[in-house]
């Protein structure tokens, strides 16, 4: 028999082998119903699509890259390059052009797949710019009939051509698979890096597969289970999962209608895993608090009182701490009347294990998802490790940690006590760019640049980023993303940005989240015009300060905020202040924001002019003249 | 509360739209269906059977066909009690003339005859619209019942004027006639029922009921995409006949047992209209708990004071009872104009999405 | 085929040249009957006309204020006191109605308000039974029902003085509703309820005005069809005899109303007593609908109605 | 051995192609009087296949009454309403219909008792074979049926991107959805000519956007003739071929949207010019 799969097309066939038609691999909500393509449809659809790509001129080592929602037919023309010795590059569909166009040309890519009109219409403008694109493959021909570029070509177009290729060259498919190893090129996931512009960090089959196994080993799935793929295909979370974990485990992966249904398409799946980045469950918290909020006395009355039961149960599980048998009751009875629906209605009827990562996860969202009875729990990672490193096992969750490593991966902290990984699953190095591996790469370890510890049961602890550890001017050592994420605790604070380095004190600037607030001002007849006016409106500011204040409690007095202002502005990706993912590029609000940031430290100053630049999706931006506020802390 | 709607996902369009798409929905009314098909006919007593039972499917079999013409076809009628009629001394002289014929083949064709006739009257409600057609409707109504009282062929020159039912079996069980037991009887009517409850809503759901409902809405907007208004109208017309047709039998052979016209005079079309208004105009469900409401509240009523222990003169209860009907529609009107469906969907949207509110 | 032709085309108007006398009179009690229907009639119009309600309960109100009024009387209360009391009684129902139905329905469909009133009717008719007993009673207020000869036609007392007391409503609604300030909102407010509101017409007060009004309108035909055959229930049947000669007249017209009533009085005597023995009598009940049925499919808006017109 | 690369062969409709040939709707001397008033006088337009025609003019020009002559509401006192070279002048709404033409309304006229995917599935009734019986059964030839014109439908709620209002009773919904599943249920008859009344009033900026790129994808993608009245002469020259002016129910301008936007005669009824 052939030897065993090394590659993901390889192990996609065996899949195809194994299951045949017996079993759905990939669903996609079409046309108002699941339409399911069976393991050995997507094998079929695989193939034709990479005779296609081969009987166009895409040979070994090209780089293929794609941009578009998640889509089935997105996913095979991935797996099509793989088979032919190639690489996909998927790439954020929502950046902004400049962005898109340097991840398409620094990866060389020699095709591009887009998933509609809009994709190909950005490419289009930018195709003089773009040397190496060769051929265009849209999915959705709406609004194209009259392009006719020479180089743009339909993907059922490419797959008819596979056939033709297929019926002229018989053996060239088994052949081609057949020469992937494992140490191939699979996939380059562009990371959306803090500083200058995304690195391509290069994972081999090899890499992902092993990944793959040791997160099975920790986490099994089989092929009854269920997942979603909503998450942006450039991140290397949909990678792992969307590819590898579905060839290894055989499990069903979905695919939302539209991006406007995803929320209503996940609760038609009930999936029974899911993996989501920290900002996913801060929405569906505040928009569940929301509904919750305009819900009829009953409800709220019976709400308001088993909730916090139920958190308070989860803290002192995820503490470690004894449970009284009254609170086991109460929570029980709570379980039938509250949490049993709300986990209905949000969708998590049927879910084993919920995972967040990608970022720091608040106290707060940790306590409601258990209470109601969702295994949420934290996984630490990167891009440059396929993803996990560490996961909570089930029974050992803890609020301030991010769990063992999973097995097959070792971490070590240096003595700046930055966390080092080394596994099977790292990144063979950023894509033409051999300083930057060198820097990251160093005997075998990848340096994370995150700052973290071990606690007593050997989990992670992580920090902060090793270079935003800051220290006041006194010494004193403090950690922004730590006091920014207690902040964001609070549903009234969606972003929030700590300063102090070489400073007397901590300070802080805050983004109000509108929807929470705009319904708190409605409810209390607050009229507002926008989002500037409701920032700095003073009861908005009473607010702020009540939270801040909360928040202070629970930090040691070195760390507390002194002084406060809300931002006049969203942090917008768009304006590069945050990362795709909602990263804070510091360096870049440090310099924008100079101003209110030295108001923040001028005792005489309560408000500060500024002036703001906005840039609008299609680049043009325009200056704007605003007051901000600033407001000290009692008992800071 | 007790909905998990959770990975009840459709893969088909057959499953989509499906008349229970949720799981709990159609185990519910499995379940209801097959208790009501086995439970009565052992346990409930005679009194149940014949006085609250029996009529109660007789007349949402009649308010289930004026809801088809009023609630989704937006034709308003005063004529159900005259169609009822038709259906009944039809099945009379068709009983009587052919001995031989299986009473429910009687049923069926005198629902039939019920239908054509249900055409002809319909046949204004294409140049005439809302009080007017109500006008045209109670001209049938008042003509049919003339006709059966004056022309003594209908009641095979009886002198007493009244038509009794003949004894029928269906299976070797007697089902009509004054030796047919109540459960027999009532197992009939609810077969009856159940069958025709499922026909109106296929139909409601599908190609015809749409073009009902857009001739309801906006006829304007209905014409113009093709429905052709007469043809439509006079659909309902005769399907609504129909139903009311074998309604109007079966109270003759399967509850009363004899009946002269006075049995279906304009009050009868006054209460299956209270039964359609009060239960959900346009709700195959609220035509089932208006009958059932309309039938039970003056059992309620006449029973209360013994229960309370005063008693009150017959006359006293029947003023009553007019005032508490006349009450009860006002108050459903200003409360919901939609009836008793409406309070139950509401209800039920409230267990689907608790505890959210929206 | 041909001698049932001859019998309902031709004899029937053979037999009325053979006797002219009796035509008239059958033309006469015609007339008297059609003007009974006409004052119901007036009540349905006046109260469409003011609130775009279709009234159902008119003829419950009839008999409601005749009720009031033998009650009154029985208790020997004398008669001109009787009547002011049953005005009274009339205008406070009219506060009733306006504050328990109207003003919770404000705006609803056409077709809820009129099945308000179905509802209102069968309330009405409970209670009336409730409070004044359920047996006929004879209304007799002086008008002597009393009948004379004038050149060989007999004429009733009664059924003159209805016919005056008739045309005098029907003069005085007429100037009252082109001429004054009250009439012109009262058109207002059945044309838009809302917009009528929108520009200041006191909507309560013109409702409990109109529907006082139509409730002394109700007393009269109450006093009329009390006098004549009794008060008794199926006077409240009364409303489903309006309903053709509205249609005949139009919803919104008086005289309108009047002349449905006449032409469907006489109408319904001429056929209960020529063409009525040809097909077994007593077809009076529907003979009435046919006609307005006929009337209506070549004039859908009746006699003096506007013109429908369906703007797209 | 890499193939060549074929170019994907696009069916061309071209937006004025069939200039030459008769058109598919002519107006001929369209004269409507209600009463008094003269709401059409004499007036006459000519539609080719596959053109987009805008029809502006002042309120009470008498565009809409144009629409619903063309449509079989009103029938015209003079003239003639000539489709596909055959006399329709005087056909019933639903037979216009029938002929494949379909129309929005000014003020929308949705079905306010039915879901958006109802609406939409009234309009592809004219598409489905009656068999009465079986649709009392839901089986067999009719379920298959219904199943069938769902898919259609579906697919012109994904050409419309309103997946996520699929199942919202329509009267619930925004006046600019509104509009947009009025233009949906006219889509699923598959109209050969289709009739849209101000599709644009009461919109946003980019709500029109929107609608101006869907009745474009409409005309690229289905080749459907439009013709559609418009009061925003920006949409009207971005999108239409061409345009007629209407002023006190006279034709004063028919050509390309640019002469029709110089011609003075039609700046003055626009901007009020005492008339003589």
């Amino acid at each position: 028999m052939e030897p065993s799969p090394e590659t993901l097309p390889q192990f996609l066939l065996a899949q195809a082998e194994r299951w045949g038609d017996r079993r759905a691999a990939i669903r996609e909500k079409e046309f108002g119903i699941w339409q399911a393509y069976t393991w050995r449809q997507y094998a079929d659809h695989v193939q034709r699509f990479a005779l296609g790509l081969a009987s166009l001129g895409f040979h070994r080592g090209d780089k293929i890259a794609v941009i578009g929602d998640n889509r089935p037919q997105l996913y095979w023309t991935m797996v099509a390059a793989q088979a032919l010795g190639g690489a996909p590059v998927p790439v954020y569909q929502d950046s902004i052009a400049a962005e898109m166009h340097y991840v398409i040309d620094h990866s060389e890519s020699r095709m591009v797949v887009c998933e509609d009109q809009e994709q190909v219409d950005k490419i289009l403008e930018m195709k003089d710019k773009l040397p190496a694109v060769e051929t265009v493959v849209y999915d959705d021909p709406k609004g194209m009939r009259h392009y006719d570029y020479p180089f743009l070509v339909g993907l059922d177009r490419v797959q008819e051509l596979g056939a033709e290729f297929a019926a002229r060259n018989p053996g060239y498919w088994d052949a081609e698979v057949a020469k992937g190893k494992a140490s191939d090129l699979a996939i380059i996931n562009y990371t959306s890096g803090t500083t200058g512009f995304p690195k391509g960090v290069m994972i081999s089959h090899g890499a992902l597969i092993s990944t793959a196994r040791n997160f099975l080993e920790a986490e099994p799935l089989d092929e009854h289970d269920e997942i979603m793929a909503y998450l942006p295909m450039a991140w290397i979370g949909d990678s792992f999962f969307s590819l590898a974990v579905i060839f290894l485990s055989g499990c069903t992966i979905n695919c939302p209608e539209d991006a406007s249904t995803v929320r209503h398409d996940f609760r038609e799946i009930g999936p029974t895993m899911t993996f989501a980045p920290p900002r996913i469950w801060e929405n569906i918290l505040s928009q569940a608090q929301v509904r919750i909020e305009d819900a009829n006395w009953l409800q709220r009355r019976l709400t308001k009182f088993f909730l916090p039961l139920g958190m308070r149960k989860a803290k002192l599980e995820l503490e470690g701490k004894p449970v009284s048998a009254g609170l086991r009751a109460s929570c029980r009875l709570g379980r039938g009347l509250v949490f049993g629906p709300l986990r209905d209605q949000l969708g998590f009827r049927r879910i084993r294990a919920a995972i967040t990562g990608g970022a720091a996860l608040g106290p707060e969202m940790m306590q409601f998802f258990r209470a109601i009875g969702v295994n949420l729990k934290q996984l630490y990672g990167a891009t440059e490790c396929c993803a996990p490193a560490t996961l909570h096992r089930d029974g050992q969750v803890k609020l301030e940690t991010v769990g063992p490593p999973i097995p097959g991966v070792e971490i070590k902290l240096s003595e700046r006590g930055e966390v080092l990984i080394r596994t099977e699953g790292l990144f063979s190095g950023y894509y033409k760019n051999p300083e930057q591996s060198a820097v990251a790469l160093k005997d075998g370890w990848f340096h994370t640049g995150d700052a973290g510890l071990f606690d007593p049961d050997g989990q992670l602890v992580i920090i902060d980023r090793v270079k935003d550890v800051s220290t006041l001017h006194d010494g004193t050592v403090f950690a922004p993303q730590y006091i920014e994420n207690k902040l964001k605790f609070s549903v009234y604070i969606k972003e929030a940005v700590a300063v102090g380095n070489e400073r007397p004190y901590v300070a802080a600037m805050v983004n109000i989240d509108m929807d929470v607030l705009g319904n708190w001002a409605e409810r209390r007849g607050i009229g507002y015009s926008g989002y500037t006016d409701l920032a700095q409106n003073p009861a908005t500011y009473d607010l702020i300060h009540e939270e801040v204040r909360r928040t202070n409690d629970t930090l040691a007095s070195s760390q507390r905020v002194k002084r406060f202002a809300i931002l006049h502005k969203e942090l917008d990706p768009d304006d590069a202040e945050i990362t795709r993912t909602r990263k804070l590029r510091r360096g870049f609000i440090n310099e924008r924001y100079a101003p209110i940031i030295a108001a923040l430290y001028d005792p005489k100053a309560s408000r500060v002019a500024v002036k703001a630049t906005v840039t609008y999706e299609d680049g043009r931006t325009s200056e704007t003249e605003r007051q901000v506020r600033i407001m000290d802390v009692e008992g800071a | 509360m007790i909905y998990r709607e959770t990975g009840q996902f459709k893969t088909t369009y057959a499953a989509d739209q499906a008349i229970f798409p949720i799981v709990q929905d159609r185990f519910v009314v499995l379940l209801a269906a097959a208790a009501a098909f086995v439970v009565p006919p052992l346990v409930a007593g005679e009194y149940w059977l014949q006085a609250i039972l029996i009529p109660f499917l007789v007349y949402a079999l009649a308010a289930l066909g004026l809801n088809i013409l009023t609630g989704y076809a937006g034709q308003i009628s005063l004529g159900t009690g005259g169609f009822m009629a038709v259906g009944a001394y039809s099945a009379f002289k068709l009983s009587t003339a052919f001995p031989w014929l299986n009473i429910v083949a009687v049923f069926l064709l005198s629902g039939v005859i019920a239908a054509l006739v249900g055409i002809v009257f319909g046949i204004p409600s294409l140049r005439i619209k809302g009080f007017y057609l109500a006008v045209a409707t109670l001209a049938s109504q008042f003509f049919l019942i003339w006709l059966f009282n004056k022309v003594p062929w209908f009641v095979n020159y009886a002198s007493s004027g009244t038509i009794t039912a003949p004894g029928r079996r269906v299976l070797g069980v007697m089902v009509t006639g004054p030796n047919a037991t109540a459960a027999a009887r009532y197992v009939v009517a609810l077969a009856f029922v159940a069958v025709f409850a499922l026909v109106a809503k296929n139909l409601v759901r599908g190609r015809v009921g749409r073009a009902w409902m857009a001739i309801r809405d906006r006829d304007i907007a209905a014409e113009i995409i093709g429905v052709r208004p007469l043809r439509t109208k006079l659909l309902a017309f005769a399907i609504s006949s129909f139903y009311c047709g074998i309604a109007g039998a079966e109270l003759v052979f399967l509850f009363l047992g004899s009946a002269e016209t006075q049995a279906f005079d304009i009050n009868q079309s006054f209460l299956v209209l209270f039964m359609v208004i009060i239960g959900g105009l346009g709700s195959v469900l609220g035509s089932f708990l208006g009958a059932a409401f309309i039938i039970v509240v003056p059992i309620f009523l006449t029973n209360l004071p013994h229960m309370v222990g005063l008693d009150v003169s017959v006359a006293l209860l029947k003023q009553i009872e007019l005032m508490v009907f006349g009450g009860l529609i006002l108050f459903f009107l200003v409360v919901e104009p939609h009836g008793l469906a409406r309070l139950w969907q509401i209800g039920k949207e409230k267990l689907r999405l608790w505890p959210f509110p929206h | 085929m041909i001698e049932l032709l001859r019998a309902v085309l031709v004899a029937p108007f053979a037999d009325m040249a053979g006797n002219p006398t009796f035509l008239v009179e059958v033309l006469l009690g015609g007339i008297a009957a059609g003007l009974m229907y006409s004052l119901v009639a007036l009540g349905f119009v006046l109260i469409f006309k003011a609130s775009g309600v279709f009234n159902f309960a008119q003829g419950v109100m009839v008999l409601f204020a005749a009720l009031t009024l033998v009650g009154l009387m029985d208790m020997g209360v004398p008669v001109p006191i009787a009547l002011a009391l049953t005005v009274v009684v009339m205008i406070a129902l009219a506060f009733a109605i306006e504050r328990a139905v109207l003003r919770p329905l404000v705006n609803q469909e056409p077709i809820i308000l009129f099945m308000a009133t179905i509802g209102l009717n069968f309330f009405l008719e409970g209670f009336g039974e409730m409070a004044w007993g359920a047996n006929v009673k004879k209304l007799d207020i002086g008008i002597p029902d009393t009948s004379f000869i004038v050149r060989g036609v007999q004429m009733n007392r009664l059924e003159l003085t209805a016919a005056l007391t008739a045309a005098v409503m029907v003069a005085v609604l007429a100037v009252f509703f082109q001429r004054t300030r009250i009439g012109r909102a009262l058109r207002a407010v059945a044309d838009d309820h809302e917009a009528a509101l929108s520009i200041g017409i006191p909507l309560k007060t013109i409702w409990i005005v109109v529907w006082s009004v139509a409730g002394l309108v109700a007393i009269v035909a109450g006093i009329m069809w009390g006098s004549k055959s009794g008060v008794q229930f199926s006077l409240s049947l009364l409303a489903l005899k309006a309903l053709p000669v509205l249609i005949l007249g139009g919803f919104t017209s008086v005289p309108g109303a009047i002349v449905g009533g006449l032409i469907i009085g006489v109408g319904e005597k001429l056929g209960e007593v020529y063409w009525g023995p040809l097909v077994g009598g007593a077809i009076e009940n529907w003979f009435a609908y046919v006609l307005a049925l006929t009337f209506l499919l070549f004039r859908p808006q009746g006699l003096f109605g506007e013109k429908i017109i369906e703007r797209v | 051995m890499p193939g060549t690369l074929a170019a994907q062969s696009i069916p061309d409709t071209g937006p004025a192609g069939g200039l030459g040939r008769d058109p598919l709707l002519r107006v001929e001397a369209i004269t409507v009087r209600f009463g008094a008033l003269q709401a059409l006088s004499a007036v006459s337009v000519d539609v080719h296949r596959g053109e987009i025609v805008a029809i502006i003019g002042p309120n009470g020009a008498g565009k809409t009454t144009l629409l619903n002559v063309i449509s079989g509401f009103y029938h015209p006192q003079q003239g003639r309403i000539v489709y596909e070279g055959k006399d329709r002048t005087h056909l019933k709404p639903f037979d216009v219909a029938a002929l494949g033409i379909a129309r929005t309304f000014q003020n929308v006229a949705l079905f306010k008792g039915m879901t958006v995917l109802d609406n939409i599935m009234t309009g592809r009734l004219l598409k489905m074979r009656g068999h009465f019986l079986l649709d009392a059964l839901y089986w067999g030839p009719a379920k298959r049926q219904e199943l069938e014109h769902r898919a259609a439908a579906e697919r012109v709620i994904d050409f419309l991107e309103i997946q996520a209002i699929r199942k919202t009773p329509a009267g619930r919904l925004p006046y600019g959805l509104q509009k947009r599943v009025e233009l949906a249920r006219a889509l699923a008859a598959e109209p050969q000519l289709l009739l849209l009344d101000e599709p644009m009033a009461g919109m946003n900026v980019e709500e029109k956007e929107d609608m101006s790129r869907f009745i474009l994808d409409v005309h690229d993608e289905f080749g459907t003739t439009i013709v559609l009245i418009e009061h925003d002469m920006s949409v009207v020259m971005d999108i239409s071929d061409r345009v007629v002016a209407l002023d006190y129910g006279r034709k004063i301008a028919d050509g390309s949207p640019d002469a029709v936007r110089k011609d003075q005669v039609v700046i003055d009824a626009y901007l009020g010019v005492a008339h003589d």
